[in-house]
């Protein structure tokens, strides 16, 4: 197990220093640098050369990705450009926004999806089956933002019963905080629902088709206990990997919902990192997110023999 | 607030003298005002690691010798008075009596040349420097104390706009300050400043704070005048709580998280207007906001087609739509509230169509497509593009809107790879400083659209002459020949709308649109 | 004595698909006693599963029963009273699978799997079932029966699945045991075993065993009363003797024929050296790939020697895993041997010089639902061979293939058809003529009638004789069905881990083997033998 | 790992006639996806004709009209009318769409086959790059490309396309893997034919399956992306419109202007329904299994 850790993480090292060496070059590339933008249409010869040297963007990219490097690896990711806050406390603050959000509503998704999924499967064909079925594909299909909007509209504007705008974090007032979560968890837990929904149902569809589940059957046992405890256990486990990958990617930060909500998660911070050329900022979240994607697929390879125990680590 | 005592102690103020100021106030907790920012500071140091934010805070603690005025005209600060040679080169400054620094020592002419040496001084980085060290239009060549409370700076050329660059808010208002700032080895320590307000506690990325300096000398105007005049104090604490998201700011305000929004958009403004316990400040500014052309383009190099374009814009109905009602036309580089703006830079393009179509044949114009560089970001610019495609397309202009990512606007707009762009020049507080910034040598500066020869002379002359009436002739010329020569379309000036809550007496929004916490009181009814 | 009343009994049964589908079963009676074998024999889609499906009411979802009546010890079975049901399920009808693979659930440990009917069934305490599962466990041949209790079933082979699933069935002694055809899915030799256990099993607790199988040569040996079916029908029923002996339907003859018995062969054309010499040849599979390089490689095949003369059928037999079919592959190129040469007609084909002699050898491949390609149509696929035919014009391709197809009789409208639109056995004629339309002088046939029903298989091996008279070229039979080796081989080469243990004329072989495993592989096949007389009967060794 | 041949469970009723069931009616997904795709591409096409008034025109007095008889679907901040841009938008979102989706899945094929066709070293290296894409934020690539060749359609349409080229490499690979393991691979072998022969004529093809299956779910996500993408800011350049940008401009007028929200989002919720719709019929027509 120990060394299954240790070789998948050594297989992700040469990802993340591919990954951090195209970002690197790539923000590099894009017009317009974070002296520019602080200068803005005052920037005359002179203070542009001063604020670049003071910022250290007139090494050689090389160089720069070199001090970079050498600073992460000793733990620091240095300053951000424009605000001067510590990069690694910063991206911690904003990713627990995320993070909470995320998890509740991936959980939420989960646990909803796969009994649903699971009954849609046994009653295969029949109307709730269609019914469940077409209810999936409806919220697969509705956008994100889109249903967040509908709803900050709804219970927002119209009933007044939660906050429109801001963000108010955990420390400073838990109950007020969790009014502001509550619709962009929903949101997420609706759109999410669908995918988880119709994965549990087609591989639930996939298992009762095996005669280990007729074979259940011929031992008398239930059609709760022959769902419950055989057809759930072998289902879940693509399930399971579907879940992981929708966690790999909603963790980079869901940058869209955090603008309908104006929530200050991990996805705004790297849209406005990129746009105020903040490149120590930009450089730690895309670290940190490759990180997370990262871990998110090794958890999941390592409970998936949970539910499969053919799979040897 | 064991954090803050050790701060109050390191600055020397003797903590007894700090109780007893508190005693004498009314009774109950020492009033405190929250102020909206949307950004932290970046430093402490007057003019050199600094952005808006870190300005507009600093001008509370450090006084410069003269300053600004409410108009944007220069006034005495902590001089007394000024007194320039006929020649222009040398300059007299007499200090005012029984003005005491924040750490109680009194300011004298030896402070004020320290102040400037270590300005002058390469290794401060002064983002000012360029400007004074020869490189701008002059050099200080000396500054010497021939009396106690009078200090003489001898200056190279004649530079009508010298006292207006020292009283710029980006050069920290050259602020005077106590050699006790500085460590032994030059790094700097704290601003011990002769304003209004000292340095509070600062939690990075969340709040900075200003005490009130109790034993300020505040001048002897009834009120205050911009940044000088009567500068008292009227509040203990003030706080600026950071607050990147605009429409967080906003909600901040109405939940009562903060008391002043110096800056909201002209959205907010109409949504706040109607917000009982909401007072709105506005106050047109210095922004120049309008579209720049490319005269090296060869289509727009040709001055009639640019001409047809100024003529067919309808500047009122845009500049309303812009700026909902708040700002008026403006077709001058000169601002509205400036000193400088008189009849002749009233006049403006009037909005002639047949006139611009004629133009447009005369050139030989049959519909070529020009690239219009707008950006999302700054929703004024992005709309300013808009309504003037739509407008041009009446006599047939054909204008493509290319909409750029911010920083690669100002990219293009820094090399001037454009052939025309919706832009907003950030605030000049001196007309000669607003003109500088359009015109200039193409060759070297590419940023500039102006570089006809005569208007670079005029401009040269602008700012060295420092008689005002012999200046306005010379910005009357600049103008008229702008008019003529249509570089770019100067639309309109900006408005700062600032909105404070009930109960907050004395803060007004200004066209150097800095937000001002002295001469600010918190009502005693409300919190 | 009351008269025993009959186990059970099935009367008029119908079962159909849907409201309006097709009869799967049509009108079936037939009855057990208790401790009785009764086989339903029938080739596929002959409905002999859902009737035993309808037994213990366990019907996939279309099927419906809509006609007759199932009655278990006197009472009526009726499937839509559940908790009825379930009290007779796996207490007094248990059910074995044919698929070893998925027949236990993979996630569940067998120690679970096979206490989870008796905690159902019966109220013993868990230190007491556990006991009881143990005991069966090692009355079945499981050496630690502790450490079985804890692992997992992809942890065992095919046969031993086989085996543990029939312990948990057993541990509840049901009065009747429905056995799904438990032991196709394994070779000849799991075969054996897991049916011997079987019959031991049941044979103590006196439990009656309802055996579903298409092959009537494995039930003859053990049946006491069969139930031959076809397109739903009983065609015909009685004791096994009768059947063999004098069977009435004509249906049953057909099955009976289909059998391969040892047949005269064709004297083989003089020949001046071997068509295909193997030399020493080992193979070897690469291990599982690990990241930094591969782990060392397994040897499947040791140092074989055999050759083939022109126009000779040589037939390579063993179990699954003896390496028969990767030699065959290593022939044709598929597989390269690590040692040894391979020359054909004197030249080493493993070099790729020598390709256009390679080409003289074609495979024919063993399942008719993967080895066409789904995209083409037939006529494109009996085409491709000729690509690499040197100077053969279009118009001559086309002719080629219609004779071939004409050859391995199919009509002609079959080129415009795709391999779905086909049978099993319309597929493998495809794949021979495939193999022939080059006229190859060597064909190596790798299993290549086990994936068919009997009767299908009866003609696939007529045609394939007839097309090596016609034609005249060699052939390796690779193959783990005796019967039919013992019908078209000049000679047998039996293989066992890798090494080819006996080589020798077909009569010698079958009559006087020499090497044990050879025996073992004998013993295993079906030992029916044609009668002078036309009837069967079984053979004694 | 050759398929361990086991005799067929017993096929379907029978073997020789394959039953003509399947194609009696074409299941109900078939039928809605398909008809609110064509209702969708109609009224794109239908943009390029004629649209109720020009697109583009700007009417000042008219802002923030409501849904009514002149402008059904209301105007907006500008006084453009919404259905004239609605109409213009399907255009471009589903050109967008279409164009990003074609080239991830002829890039994501070649380099798919390569890495499955080749394997050894470049298999794996290909596939070590092709996962670190896959780990790339979508929305860097998006500005750096667009800030590289300018903002426009084409810069989006390239953006999206690389995006999701990985996940076709992925199916491809994993297609053409299992299928060299097949029987009928191997006789192509044997009957003489080369590995790049064998490569085209018989594994490509037959990936196909897969590959259209994804596609479809593809321009799913084309659609949506493109729509956050105009979201942050980065989608295509005004004033051109696609639902996606009309929807990201409606947010800040949420309160007074609600509409101006909801037919977009409308819009882009019906056009994915049709696509999961029609992707789901796809899938059970490609379904081996399926194919009685």
């Amino acid at each position: 197990m120990f060394r299954f850790i240790l070789h998948r993480l050594g297989m992700a090292v040469p990802t993340l220093l591919l990954i951090s060496v195209m970002v690197f070059a790539l923000i590099r590339f894009i017009p317009g640098d974070p002296a520019l933008l602080m200068l803005g249409d005052m920037a005359d010869a002179q203070s542009l050369a001063q604020m670049r040297s003071s910022l250290g963007l007139d090494h050689s990219v090389v160089t720069q990705y070199l001090i970079w490097i050498k600073s992460v690896l000793s733990g620091d990711l240095g300053f951000s450009i424009s605000t001067r806050q510590a990069v690694l406390p910063l991206l911690l603050e904003r990713f627990s926004v995320s993070a909470t959000i995320v998890l509740v509503a991936v959980a939420l998704a989960t646990l909803i999806a796969v009994p649903v999924g699971l009954f849609a499967a046994w009653k295969q064909n029949s109307a709730m089956d269609l019914g469940l079925v077409a209810g999936a594909t409806l919220l697969l299909s509705i956008p994100s933002f889109w249903l967040g909007l509908l709803l900050l509209y709804a219970f927002g504007i119209k009933l007044g019963w939660l906050p429109v705008v801001g963000y108010v974090t955990f420390a400073d007032d838990p109950l007020k905080a969790i009014t502001y979560l509550v619709l962009p968890i929903v949101t997420l837990t609706l759109v999410e629902f669908g995918a988880i929904a119709r994965m549990a149902r087609a591989s639930t569809i996939e298992v009762l088709r095996l005669d280990y589940i007729a074979h259940a059957r011929a031992k008398g046992l239930s059609e709760g206990a022959v769902l419950w405890r055989h057809a759930l256990r072998n289902a879940f486990a693509p399930t399971w990997t579907l879940v992981g990958l929708i966690l790999g990617n909603l963790l980079g930060g869901i940058a869209v919902l955090e603008t309908v909500f104006t929530l200050p998660g991990v996805g705004r911070l790297m849209v406005d990192s990129i746009f105020a050329r903040d490149y120590p900022v930009l450089q730690g979240c895309l670290l940190l997110i490759t990180c997370i994607y990262v871990l998110v697929n090794l958890c999941v390879d390592l409970l998936y023999p949970l539910f499969d125990p053919r799979v040897k680590l | 607030m064991h954090h803050y005592v050790k701060k109050a102690l390191y600055f020397g103020v003797p903590t007894l003298s700090l109780c007893l100021a508190a005693l004498t106030l009314q009774a109950g907790e020492p009033s405190l005002i929250k102020v909206g920012f949307n950004g932290d500071i970046r430093s402490t140091e007057p003019g050199v690691n600094r952005d808006e934010n870190s300005d507009a805070f600093i001008m509370h603690i450090v006084e410069g010798l003269v300053a600004y005025r409410e108009d944007a005209s220069v006034g005495p600060m902590l001089a007394k008075d000024v007194t320039i040679s006929d020649d222009g080169l040398t300059y007299t400054f007499t200090l005012r009596e029984g003005v005491k620094f924040q750490n109680g020592k009194p300011l004298t002419a030896e402070d004020v040349k320290w102040t400037w040496q270590h300005y002058l001084d390469p290794k401060t980085q002064w983002r000012c420097l360029p400007e004074f060290d020869g490189r701008g239009v002059s050099k200080i060549l000396d500054i010497s104390v021939p009396e106690p409370l009078k200090v003489v700076f001898r200056i190279d050329k004649p530079n009508g706009v010298l006292l207006a660059t020292m009283s710029r808010p980006d050069c920290g208002g050259s602020g005077i300050v106590h050699p006790d700032s500085v460590a032994a080895d030059g790094t700097w320590i704290a601003p011990i400043g002769t304003g209004p307000f000292t340095l509070g506690q600062w939690k990075q990325g969340q709040y900075v704070e200003l005490n009130r300096f109790k034993d300020y000398t505040p001048r002897a105007e009834a009120k205050p005048d911009g940044f000088t005049g009567n500068k008292q104090a009227f509040v203990d604490r003030v706080r600026f709580v950071v607050i990147p998201d605009a429409a967080s700011a906003k909600a901040a305000l109405l939940s009562g998280g903060v008391d002043v929004l110096p800056d909201v958009t002209a959205m907010d403004e109409a949504e706040l207007k109607n917000v009982p316990g909401m007072q709105v400040r506005t106050s047109p500014v210095m922004t120049l906001g309008g579209l720049l052309f490319q005269t090296r383009d060869p289509l727009l190099g040709d001055v009639r087609i640019r001409r047809a374009v100024a003529l067919s814009l309808d500047y009122s109905q845009m500049v309303a739509t812009l700026s909902n009602g708040l700002s008026t036309v403006n077709n001058s580089i000169i601002p509205t509230t400036s000193a400088y703006y008189d009849a002749t830079a009233h006049t403006g393009y009037p909005y002639d169509l047949d006139e611009a179509r004629r133009l447009l044949k005369a050139a030989g114009y049959h519909g070529q497509p020009i690239k219009l560089i707008v950006n999302k970001r700054y929703p004024q610019m992005f709309d300013m593009g808009v309504l003037s495609q739509a407008m041009l397309q009446a006599v047939g202009v054909n204008i493509v809107l290319e909409t750029l990512e911010w920083g690669a606007q100002l990219e293009r707009y820094q090399s001037g790879n454009f052939q025309m762009m919706a832009f907003s020049y950030s605030p000049r507080f001196d007309a000669a400083l607003s003109y500088e910034s359009v015109t200039g040598n193409k060759d070297k500066e590419p940023r500039k659209v102006w570089d006809n020869p005569k208007a670079l002379v005029l401009l040269r002359e602008a700012q060295s002459e420092s008689v005002a009436p012999k200046r306005q002739a010379l910005f009357d010329q600049l103008h008229t020949l702008m008019l003529a020569d249509v570089p770019m379309v100067m639309i309109y000036n900006g408005t700062s709308i600032g909105v404070v809550k009930a109960g907050i007496e004395g803060y007004r929004s200004w066209p150097i649109s800095k937000p001002r916490l002295w001469g600010v009181s918190l009502a005693a009814t409300s919190k | 004595m009351t008269v025993p009343t009959a186990l059970l009994s099935v009367q008029h049964l119908k079962i159909r698909a849907g409201v309006q589908g097709q009869l799967a079963v049509d009108d079936l009676s037939f009855t057990m006693a208790p401790g009785e074998i009764v086989a339903l024999v029938g080739e596929s889609g002959s409905g002999k599963t859902m009737a035993a499906r309808a037994a213990i009411g366990l019907l996939p979802a279309p099927m419906q029963v809509c006609g007759g009546r199932i009655e278990f010890k006197g009472v009526a079975l009726d499937s839509r009273d559940a908790p009825a049901m379930r009290r007779v399920r796996g207490a007094q009808i248990g059910m074995v699978f044919q698929e070893p693979m998925v027949s236990l659930n993979p996630s569940l440990t067998i120690g679970r799997q096979m206490s989870e009917a008796l905690k159902l069934h019966t109220d013993l305490d868990a230190a007491e079932i556990r006991r009881r599962c143990l005991q069966m466990l090692q009355r079945i041949g499981i050496k630690d029966a502790e450490r079985c209790l804890a692992s997992y079933p992809h942890q065992f082979s095919g046969g031993m699945r086989q085996r543990i699933m029939l312990a948990s069935v057993m541990l509840l002694r049901p009065a009747l045991l429905i056995a799904d055809e438990p032991t196709t899915a394994l070779d000849c030799l799991a075969q054996l075993d897991v049916i011997e256990l079987m019959l031991e099993l049941t044979r103590e607790q006196g439990t009656a065993i309802l055996f579903i199988s298409h092959d009537l040569s494995l039930v003859a040996r053990y049946a006491h009363k069969v139930v031959v079916m076809r397109n739903g029908k009983a065609v015909e029923q009685g004791g096994i003797q009768e059947i063999l002996l004098a069977p009435r339907a004509d249906y049953t003859r057909q099955l009976l024929e289909a059998l391969p018995s040892r047949g005269v062969l064709a004297p083989l054309p003089p020949a001046n050296g071997p068509l295909l010499e193997v030399r020493g040849v080992c193979i070897e599979h690469p291990g599982p790939r690990s990241f930094w390089g591969k782990s060392l490689p397994k040897r499947v095949v040791h140092g074989v020697d055999l050759s083939i003369a022109p126009g000779e059928t040589l037939a390579l037999v063993g179990g699954s895993g003896s390496g028969k079919t990767t030699l065959g592959r290593a022939v044709v190129g598929l597989v390269n041997p690590c040692a040894g040469a391979i020359r054909f007609k004197g030249v080493d084909i493993l070099k790729a010089a020598n390709r256009v002699h390679r080409l003289q050898c074609q495979m024919i491949f063993q399942d008719p639902y993967s080895s066409l390609d789904p995209r083409m149509k037939i006529g494109q696929i009996l085409a491709e061979p000729l690509r690499h035919e040197p100077g053969m014009s279009p118009a001559q391709r086309r002719q080629r293939v219609a004779e071939t197809l004409v050859d391995v009789g199919l009509a002609e409208h079959f080129v415009e058809r795709f391999a779905h639109q086909l049978s099993g056995g319309q597929r493998q004629r495809v794949a021979i003529g495939r193999a022939l339309v080059r006229r190859p002088q060597l064909v190596i046939a790798d299993e290549p009638i086990s994936a068919l029903d009997m009767t299908i298989q009866k003609q696939i091996l007529e045609l394939f004789e007839r097309l090596q008279k016609q034609y005249g070229f060699a052939c390796l039979f690779i193959s783990h069905d005796l019967a039919a080796v013992e019908r078209i081989a000049h000679r047998v080469a039996v293989m066992n881990q890798g090494e080819v243990v006996e080589i020798g004329d077909r009569d010698a072989i079958f009559d006087t083997p020499q090497h044990p495993y050879t025996q073992q592989l004998l013993a295993a096949a079906s030992p029916l033998e044609r009668l002078a007389g036309g009837g069967y009967r079984i053979r004694t060794r | 790992m050759s398929a361990k041949r086991t005799l067929p469970a017993e096929p379907a009723r029978s073997v020789e006639a394959p039953a003509r069931r399947a194609w009696r009616y074409p299941p109900l997904n078939a039928l809605i996806g398909g008809g609110l795709l064509l209702i969708l591409i109609g009224m794109a096409l239908l943009g390029l004709v004629w649209t109720p008034y020009e697109p583009l025109r700007l009417d000042l007095l008219a802002r923030f009209q409501a849904p009514s008889a002149a402008h059904w679907l209301g105007t907006d901040e500008f006084g453009r009318d919404a259905l004239s841009r609605m109409m213009m938008g399907a255009r471009t979102s589903l050109w967008i769409s279409l164009l990003s989706v074609s080239f991830a899945v002829v890039a994501g094929t070649l380099i798919g086959m390569l890495a499955g066709y080749l394997r050894g070293w470049t298999d794996r290296v290909l596939m070590m790059l092709n996962d670190a894409l896959l780990a790339f934020p979508g929305i860097l690539m998006a500005l750096g490309i667009m800030a590289i060749i300018g903002a426009s359609q084409y810069g989006i349409v390239l953006a999206l396309g690389i995006a999701y080229t990985p996940s076709v490499v992925r199916v491809v690979r994993g297609s053409v893997l299992s299928l060299r393991e097949l029987e009928f691979v191997e006789a192509s072998r044997v009957i003489g034919n080369s590995e790049f022969y064998t490569m085209l004529r018989h594994i490509a093809p037959n990936c196909l399956a897969p590959l259209c299956v994804l596609a479809t779910s593809m321009f799913g996500w084309a659609l949506l992306s493109e729509s956050a993408l105009s979201f942050l800011g980065l989608g295509v350049p005004p004033p051109a419109a696609t639902w996606g940008s009309m929807l990201a401009a409606s947010r800040p007028y949420i309160a007074s202007a609600a509409w101006l929200g909801i037919f977009p989002g409308l819009f882009i919720s019906l056009a994915l329904l049709a696509i999961n719709l029609f992707g789901d019929a796809l899938r059970d027509r490609l379904d081996p299994r399926m194919r009685k």
